[in-house]
């Protein structure tokens, strides 16, 4: 164990973990919402996020940049992340409603148990990133060099960067947009309502199907932003990064207290400085274990998360 | 209909929403199909059907003999009993899956921690790599491994009672991812370099051949079949009793069942250590075979690989289990050597691709899986005849 | 009992096989590609000559996994056709798979696998064509020590056999001068490294020496750029091949140092640089030539006669062969005569290929 | 006819659980239905609702057929219903439960008048306006689900056993508001077990049993009717 | 059915009044209606106690107590703490202060499977049965509280286990008759209609063999013949040893049928006795009841 180093340096660990724990977070929204109404772990949420990741890559191919190009004028990036932000965001979205469409709502008309939902979304997940994996024969794809990161400001030895700016600050703003829609729209309290009682929620005249396919929508936008941030911060993408990935984002969303929001944005920060922190101190290759024992721990004490569950239903 | 209720001594309530006889007749078809049918069926049929398959599952890797129909069946390219083999331990996993989440309702996202643990604990125990150096044969290593693999079931299981449905899921994951990362990163456990020469099972043919050697994995193939046979035998009783009850109920309602006198602490604690039995039954098999193993054999996909076989067959039902067992191993196998139409590519590279969207038709068109289980009925049926009611 | 069944009726020693074991799908797999090039265009030109499929070639794709790599042996041996095989070309997958060619009899030459200890295990059938690690890290730790002149050098490794092999010994030729050491997962497990980088830029190591293959140590590249890191990355065989480049971008990559212990490709004998171009459209890439020459090692013992794998064992074990890369001969333990090996180091450069630098010693 | 069902037939899988029913309540008017333990009420409730789809048959609404229109959508046509076993919003509070009610109407004027509405007829739920609906007690839940069917202003308002679980005066009081509400111009198709309750307040009835309308009438003559008496009423 | 009936020996068993295969409790003459005399034979004892939920005190210094073989009624109007009470009795809750006694000992804090071992079982006022069991395993459930064998032996099929299995079924069978649902025996819980749940669950709870039976409001959804019924089978439940606890707002149930009824407002006790003396108290036609011109 390295105290020392961890000592030494906080700061810069603390910056990374948030940086890193805000991409998780927004993953985590995703898994959240639909375990919130549904009460079924989206396992296909993951390639909600991969496809969203190679969205942008896309768009930005078509403007003849790949990892090679020069980083291009400050306008144009402006542009081209907006574009890129676009695409992820609408391809994800419509993967989202896509999963929800193919391996959800059938099982739905059939009154299927909550298993067989769990293993359609596993047979959608392992079906969309095996084809991507196929089809790009398994490479990584690179990022182009959109933001060359730079200190904004320094306290000590921590360099915080433009980048790392620009995905906290727009992880927070979407969370904080999304919080609001759910908590004081009226949509958002028919969401609230399928979740905890769905033929009572019908009977108030909530249109199920709606509210539905709106939770996968809205999980797949966060993730689609999610998956941009991810790039430009890791700055490839895989096959199966959105897998590697997603198994974190699900432990931060049940560290939380899976179905609650707020308690998503807690985990996924928390994770993301834990694992940094981990790093340092234990190694590298103890940064996932480390964050299963801090689940484990939580639950243990907890057995509902940090916030427990507010979207779903309370005991009855 | 009218009543006498209000006079009678008895409780012999007027019947209300009586049974029509198209009801009855609904009903009954109910219980069709195949499985229904097999447990209408007398015991003896039964038994002698049962014997009747297991003998045609002993005879399966000559199935590639059977003129026509045998090399659609047998997968080309690679070494048909040891496919076979994989098939076993696959199918053991997923019996032993069934009894944590079919029966009980525990959602164990990281079941191959047990099948990794019985390994380990055989690996440790007989190969010269590691550090123990006892070098012990394989057959005095496998009642250790289980009983590790038993000890680490309740050892996942206790500070795990409180949990409920899914949060319970993400624990097993971690506890499994946890067992891969200390396996991947500690000196003693070898990480991704493994274990090599652990020893086979013991036995020699009459020429001093070994009988589980490298070149043949009939033997193992066959010894895999008697283990499963065992391992239905013992989880059919249980399912079959009020152990099989208890789980359920807990299933359905944990706080119902525990004021109608169950205990679930120990139920659980049982269907955990139960699973974990026969998924280090599992584990001691697959490392007797394979000779080697190393942390990258416990990904968190192979859980979940055999968490889709078990619901695809049929969770909560033995025969739909084992089917389920077979198929994940299979399928995937089988796409080799099969080009597509367009491409000319061999399938095998789409093999999970494809299999994920097989998953994905299968559970629409079955939800409740391919052999769903139909146990509840099949008990009625029994007793309907024994107890005639009054009239 | 008979080795080779009934249908060996084909005339010259013809109708057996040669396999190919090793990754043709994976993360790692196109250092397993080149490989089976090699190995295939031998056998090619052998059949050409020979007029006829006088032997086949049989590929089995470990996919570079240690854990996938033992069922695959096992459908290997229940071929009895194969006589020989090429491969592993992985340290790891040997670990797993070698047992079990030990236990069927059949003879394997491995073109790269370079883990020192794989020859200790007292396996007869195992041969190695190239020099092991102990003359590749100390190759590499005197590169970082005297060439780059380096006195804060950090070293990581993958935790796979080659790659935590590797990188002991390299720890070892360094000494004092690793100021820290980080482990991180095989290649495809991870593709974050940020928390790798983060103590590489604070430990103000100049060097980072990685001991892994190529995929891994590209994204580590670009990651140690996009933290403005400056130093160089270093590393073995493994590191050499342009998916390097692919994955740190070319930018990134440039300069960055690997040793082989091969000697340069496009140095081979006789026609093979062309060949292997036309045949394949690409170039030859590492260890291609190497595995070319052990198959065409195979093929003259099966050409002598050498029809069932122990013959062939027996064959390998007195052979002195000079093919297009090397000479090999192989000592009783299976290693490279050490009058034969050699280490070269390699440097990317603009275009993401690696080029020559020089001939490294190795002690 | 407000509402009409011509030979509803509904399957629970294979169970067949109505048989084809036909029964029509007209504007204005207080219809129960009444029946034994599985004679179909609840049954005949969800599919008026659209919580069922029915096999068979149709069900015309203010002259509009709604047989195949989704639940959420009678509901903004106006199908209101208490269901059976109250279905409350456990994680909800109070408030919230009733707001839910209201939830296809925009008037937030006409929301609050409504929820002062129900404030005064159950006290109870005005004390307890915060607390989380899962833990308030059986009776307490039957009036929140009264009240918030109420609270869409229904045209047609459907209440499967609005009195169970309710202590002594408060069924009086139900009964009163099912009258009164009724008066000030809602329809009300009403299950009860509660037969000599709800037929002396009922307009007309029918009885329903395993599947199948048995019997209709006037309130009155159902209540005089000697086989209801002896199945339904009980010795007086 | 218009042949005669014979009755076979097995049958004669079953529709025997006493379909519990357990011997009444000593002390008690089965039939026996009179309350019997204070200080005798309590069996259960609720003392003093009070639960909270926040600020709202949902059982206020409670005290009570049960004779062996009565039937007790337990009334009060909407929220007065009758369902919490059942709580705290079968260690759903803990009470906030005070003390429940069951044959003389505490049984504050223990766990809830052995409440129901030690002879205290209940209904649930929103139902709770396994939904996709069937009711006849429902009844089973309850029956296997008190079977002794286990795992080991289910596993290996012992003879034991077997005995343990039939009779525990055919006991289940004969109390899904006893309530007069044994021809759903093989349909799952959760297809049955509200009013057949109920019996479920009564006949649930019997299998457990309890000393004590608590009924938290058994006749909601019955009409008023099944009501007639339910009262004959509660009388006959007495009948066989058991002491009844009921929850109850039907109030012609109630008065038909219980020995002693305590009053619940507001979590406090505001009165006690035999149903006549009840039923003219003032504070209860004030807080309950209502003008007692239309009881029903
Ligand atoms: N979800 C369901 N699945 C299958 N069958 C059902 C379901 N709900 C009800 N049934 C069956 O349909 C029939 C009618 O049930 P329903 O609930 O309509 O009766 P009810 O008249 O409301 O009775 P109660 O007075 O007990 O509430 C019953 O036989 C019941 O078992
Ligand atoms: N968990 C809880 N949190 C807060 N308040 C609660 C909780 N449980 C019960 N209460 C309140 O305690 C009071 C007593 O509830 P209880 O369920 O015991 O009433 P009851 O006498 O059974 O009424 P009913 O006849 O309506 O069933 C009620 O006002 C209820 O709202
Ligand atoms: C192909 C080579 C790069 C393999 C490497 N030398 C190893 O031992 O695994
Ligand atoms: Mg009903
Ligand atoms: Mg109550």
């Amino acid at each position: 164990m390295n105290f020392s180093g961890l000592i030494q340096d906080f700061g810069p660990l603390t910056i990374t973990g948030l940086a890193q724990g805000a991409i998780i977070a927004l993953f985590a929204l995703g898994y959240t919402l639909v375990y919130g109404v549904l009460r079924l772990i989206n396992f296909a949420h993951s390639e909600v996020f991969l496809l969203g990741s190679y969205a942008c890559l896309i768009v930005w191919g078509f403007f003849g940049l790949d990892q090679n190009s020069a980083t291009p004028s400050t306008l144009s990036v402006i542009g081209l992340l907006l574009l890129g932000l676009v695409a992820a965001i609408v391809i994800s979205g419509i993967t989202a409603l896509g999963v929800e469409l193919v391996a959800y709502r059938p099982l739905r008309k059939r009154n299927a148990p909550p298993l067989a939902f769990l293993i359609t979304a596993i047979g959608a997940s392992l079906f969309i990133s095996e084809t991507v994996g196929v089809m790009t024969q398994r490479n990584i794809k690179g990022v182009p060099p959109l933001i060359q990161p730079r200190d904004v400001f320094v306290i000590g030895n921590m360099h915080v960067t433009n980048l790392q700016i620009l995905i906290i600050v727009l992880a927070l703003m979407s969370m904080f947009l999304l919080d609001r829609f759910i908590n004081r729209s009226r949509l958002g309290r028919g969401i609230r309502a399928v979740a905890q009682n769905p033929d009572s929620a019908a009977l108030m005249g909530v249109n199920k199907g709606r509210v539905i396919s709106l939770v996968f929508l809205l999980g797949g936008l966060m993730a689609g932003i999610a998956a941009v941030m991810y790039d430009l911060k890791i700055g490839v993408t895989r096959f199966d990064a959105g897998f590697l990935l997603g198994i974190e984002a699900f432990t931060a969303a049940v560290l939380g207290g899976i179905g609650n929001l707020r308690g998503a944005l807690l985990g996924g920060l928390l994770l993301g400085l834990l694992q940094n922190y981990a790093a340092s101190l234990f190694g590298t290759e103890w940064l996932h274990a480390a964050s299963f024992v801090l689940l484990v721990l939580i639950l243990l004490v907890r057995p509902t998360g940090l916030l427990g569950e507010s979207l779903g239903r309370a005991r009855a | 209909m009218t009543t006498e209720a209000t006079s009678s001594p008895a409780p012999q309530t007027p019947v209300p929403g009586a049974v029509s006889a198209r009801e009855k007749k609904n009903r009954r078809q109910d219980s069709g199909g195949v499985r229904g049918w097999f447990g209408r069926q007398n015991p003896w049929v039964r038994a002698g059907l049962m014997v009747l398959f297991a003998v045609l599952a002993f005879l399966l890797p000559y199935v590639g003999e059977i003129p026509l129909i045998g090399p659609q069946i047998v997968t080309q390219g690679i070494d048909w009993p040891s496919a076979l083999f994989n098939m076993s331990y696959y199918v053991l996993l997923a019996l032993g899956l069934n009894v944590v989440v079919g029966f009980a309702g525990l959602l164990d996202l990281g079941y191959v921690g047990f099948f990794a643990v019985g390994a380990y604990t055989v690996a440790l125990l007989s190969s010269p790599d590691s550090v123990l150096r006892t070098e012990w044969g394989w057959t005095a290593a496998v009642p250790i491994g289980l009983a590790v693999a038993m000890l680490s079931g309740l050892v996942l299981g206790y500070p795990t009672l409180r949990l409920r449905g899914d949060y319970l899921a993400i624990v097993t994951l971690g506890f499994a991812e946890i067992i891969r990362i200390v396996a991947t990163s500690t000196e003693t456990l070898r990480g991704d370099r493994g274990f090599s020469d652990i020893p086979h099972p013991p036995g020699e043919f009459a020429d001093g051949k070994p009988i589980f050697g490298v070149a043949d994995a009939v033997p193992y193939y066959w010894l895999g079949l008697a283990v499963i046979i065992l391992v239905i035998l013992g989880v059919r009783n249980l399912d079959n009793s009020r152990v099989g009850r208890s789980w359920l109920a807990i299933r359905e309602d944990q706080e119902a069942a525990e004021i109608m006198g169950v205990r679930t602490i120990k139920y659980k604690l049982w269907a955990f250590a139960i699973g974990a039995f026969i998924g280090g039954l599992g584990g001691v098999m697959f490392a007797g075979q394979q000779g080697f193993m190393n942390s990258q054999t416990f990904v968190l996909q192979f859980s979940i690989l055999v968490l889709a076989g078990v619901v695809m067959g049929g969770s909560g039902n033995i025969a739909g289990a084992i089917l389920g067992g077979a198929l994940i191993s299979y399928i995937p196998d089988r796409l080799r050597g099969i080009q597509d139409p367009i491409w000319h590519t061999d399938l095998f590279g789409f093999r999970f691709a494809i299999f994920g969207a097989v998953i994905i038709v299968i559970m629409i068109f079955r939800p409740q899986g391919l052999i769903p289980s139909r146990r509840r009925a099949m008990e009625l049926k029994d007793r309907e005849k024994e107890v005639a009611p009054i009239e | 009992n008979s080795d080779s069944g009934s249908d060996d009726t084909a005339s010259g020693n013809c109708g057996y096989k040669l396999a190919f074991f090793g990754a043709l799908t994976g993360s790692s797999a196109n250092l397993g590609v080149n490989i089976e090039q090699g190995f295939e265009l031998a056998i090619n030109q052998y059949n050409e000559k020979k007029g006829s499929t006088c032997i086949e070639v049989a590929k089995f794709d470990s996919q570079g996994e240690p854990g996938v790599a033992p069922g695959v042996a096992r459908n290997l041996v229940a071929d009895k056709k194969i006589l020989g095989i090429v491969g592993p070309p992985f340290s790891g997958e040997s670990e797993a798979a070698d047992p079990i060619f030990e236990a069927a009899g059949i003879p394997t030459v491995t073109p790269s696998a370079t883990r020192v200890s794989l020859s200790a295990n007292g396996w007869k059938t195992f041969h190695r064509a190239v020099a092991n690690d102990d003359a590749q890290g100390p190759a590499a730790g005197n590169y970082i020590k005297n060439v780059m002149k380096a006195e804060k050098v950090f070293v990581a490794n993958d935790q796979s056999a080659y790659g935590a092999g590797l990188s002991e010994v390299v720890e070892k030729t360094l000494g004092s001068a690793v100021v820290a050491k980080d482990k991180t997962e095989a290649d495809g497990k991870q593709t974050d490294f940020s928390a790798l980088v983060q103590k590489v830029v604070s430990s103000q190591a100049t060097v980072l020496f990685y001991g892994g293959y190529y995929q891994n140590a590209g994204l580590i590249r670009k990651a140690l750029t996009t933290a403005g890191w400056k130093g160089t990355l270093v590393g073995g065989d493994g590191m050499k091949d342009p998916g390097l480049a692919k994955a740190a971008g070319n930018a990134a990559a440039v300069g960055t140092i690997t040793t082989c212990p091969c000697s340069p490709p496009e140095k081979a004998g006789g026609t093979f640089v062309t060949d292997y171009k036309a045949k394949w459209n690409v170039d030859a890439g590492t260890y291609s030539d190497v595995a070319f020459d052990a198959a065409n090692m195979f093929l003259q013992g099966i050409d002598a006669g050498n029809t069932t794998p122990e013959k062939l064992n027996t064959y390998l074990s007195t052979v002195e062969y000079k093919g297009i890369a090397n000479t090999y001969k192989f000592t009783d333990k299976g290693e490279l005569d050490p009058n034969y090996i050699k280490v070269w180091t390699f440097k990317f450069d603009a275009t993401g290929n690696t080029i020559a630098d020089q001939e490294v010693p190795t002690a | 006819m407000l509402l009409e069902l011509k030979d509803v037939t509904l399957m629970y899988g294979r169970i067949q659980a109505l048989h084809g029913i036909s029964l029509s309540v007209g504007q204005g008017e207080i219809v129960a239905l009444i029946g034994a333990n599985g004679a179909g009420k609840s049954t005949t409730m969800r599919a008026i609702s659209g919580l069922r789809p029915v096999a068979q048959g149709t069900i015309t609404f203010n002259g509009e057929d709604i047989t195949k229109l989704r639940a959420d959508l009678r509901v903004v046509r106006g199908v209101s219903q208490s269901p059976e076993g109250r279905g409350i919003f456990p994680g909800m509070s109070v408030r919230e439960n009733l707001e839910m009610g209201a939830y296809t109407r925009r008037n937030r004027a006409e929301i609050n008048e409504d929820l002062d509405r129900v404030f005064t007829l159950f006290p109870r739920l005005k004390e307890r306006e915060k607390q989380v609906g899962g833990t308030m007690s059986g009776g307490e839940q039957q009036m929140l689900a009264v009240g918030r069917a109420l609270m869409s202003r229904p045209k047609l308002l459907l209440l499967d056993e609005p009195s169970m679980g309710l202590a002594p005066m408060l069924i009086q009081q139900i009964f009163d508001i099912v009258v009164e509400i009724n008066q000030q111009g809602t329809t009300v198709l009403l299950v009860e077990q509660n037969a000599q309750q709800a037929l002396s307040r009922a307009h007309r009835a029918y009885v329903l049993e395993t599947g199948e309308i048995v019997k209709s009438g006037t309130g009155a003559e159902l209540l005089t009717d000697p086989s209801v008496k002896d199945a339904y009423l009980g010795v007086a | 059915m218009s042949e005669p009936h014979i009755e076979t020996p097995a049958e004669a068993d079953a529709a025997n009044a006493r379909p519990f295969d357990r011997p009444a409790p000593e002390g008690t003459g089965t039939g026996a209606t009179a309350p019997a005399a204070p200080g005798e034979d309590v069996l259960l004892e609720v003392d003093n106690v009070t639960l909270r939920f926040g600020g709202v005190v949902a059982l206020n210094e409670v005290s009570f107590s049960l004779r062996k073989g009565e039937i007790f009624g337990l009334i009060g109007p909407n929220g007065a703490g009758k369902t919490t009470c059942f709580n705290a009795m079968t260690g759903v809750y803990r009470p906030t202060s005070g003390g429940i006694r069951f044959q003389g000992q505490s049984i504050v804090g223990k766990k809830k499977h052995e409440i129901t071992r030690g002879g205290i079982a209940r209904t649930f006022q929103n139902v709770r049965l396994f939904p996709e069991m069937t009711a006849l395993e429902n009844v089973m459930v309850g029956a296997d509280a008190h079977h002794k064998t286990s795992v080991i032996a289910a596993l290996f099929r012992l003879p034991r286990h077997h005995r343990e299995e039939r009779t525990g079924r055919d006991r289940s069978y004969q109390l899904l008759r006893f309530v007069g649902i044994e021809h759903r025996a093989g349909d799952v819980a959760r297809n049955l209609s509200y009013g057949e749940q109920r019996r479920l669950e009564i006949a649930r709870a019997l299998a457990t063999n309890p000393t004590l039976l608590c009924l938290d409001e058994p006749a909601a959804g019955f009409n008023p013949a099944e009501k007639a019924d339910l009262l004959a089978l509660i009388r006959k439940i007495r009948d066989s040893g058991v002491t009844v606890l009921l929850i109850e707002h039907d109030m012609r149930l109630v008065m038909g049928v219980t020995d002693r009824i305590v009053v619940l407002e507001f979590g406090k006790k505001i009165a006690e006795g035999t149903p006549a003396e009840v039923r003219d108290n003032p504070a209860v036609i004030a807080a309950y009841l209502g003008v007692p011109t239309d009881a029903a």
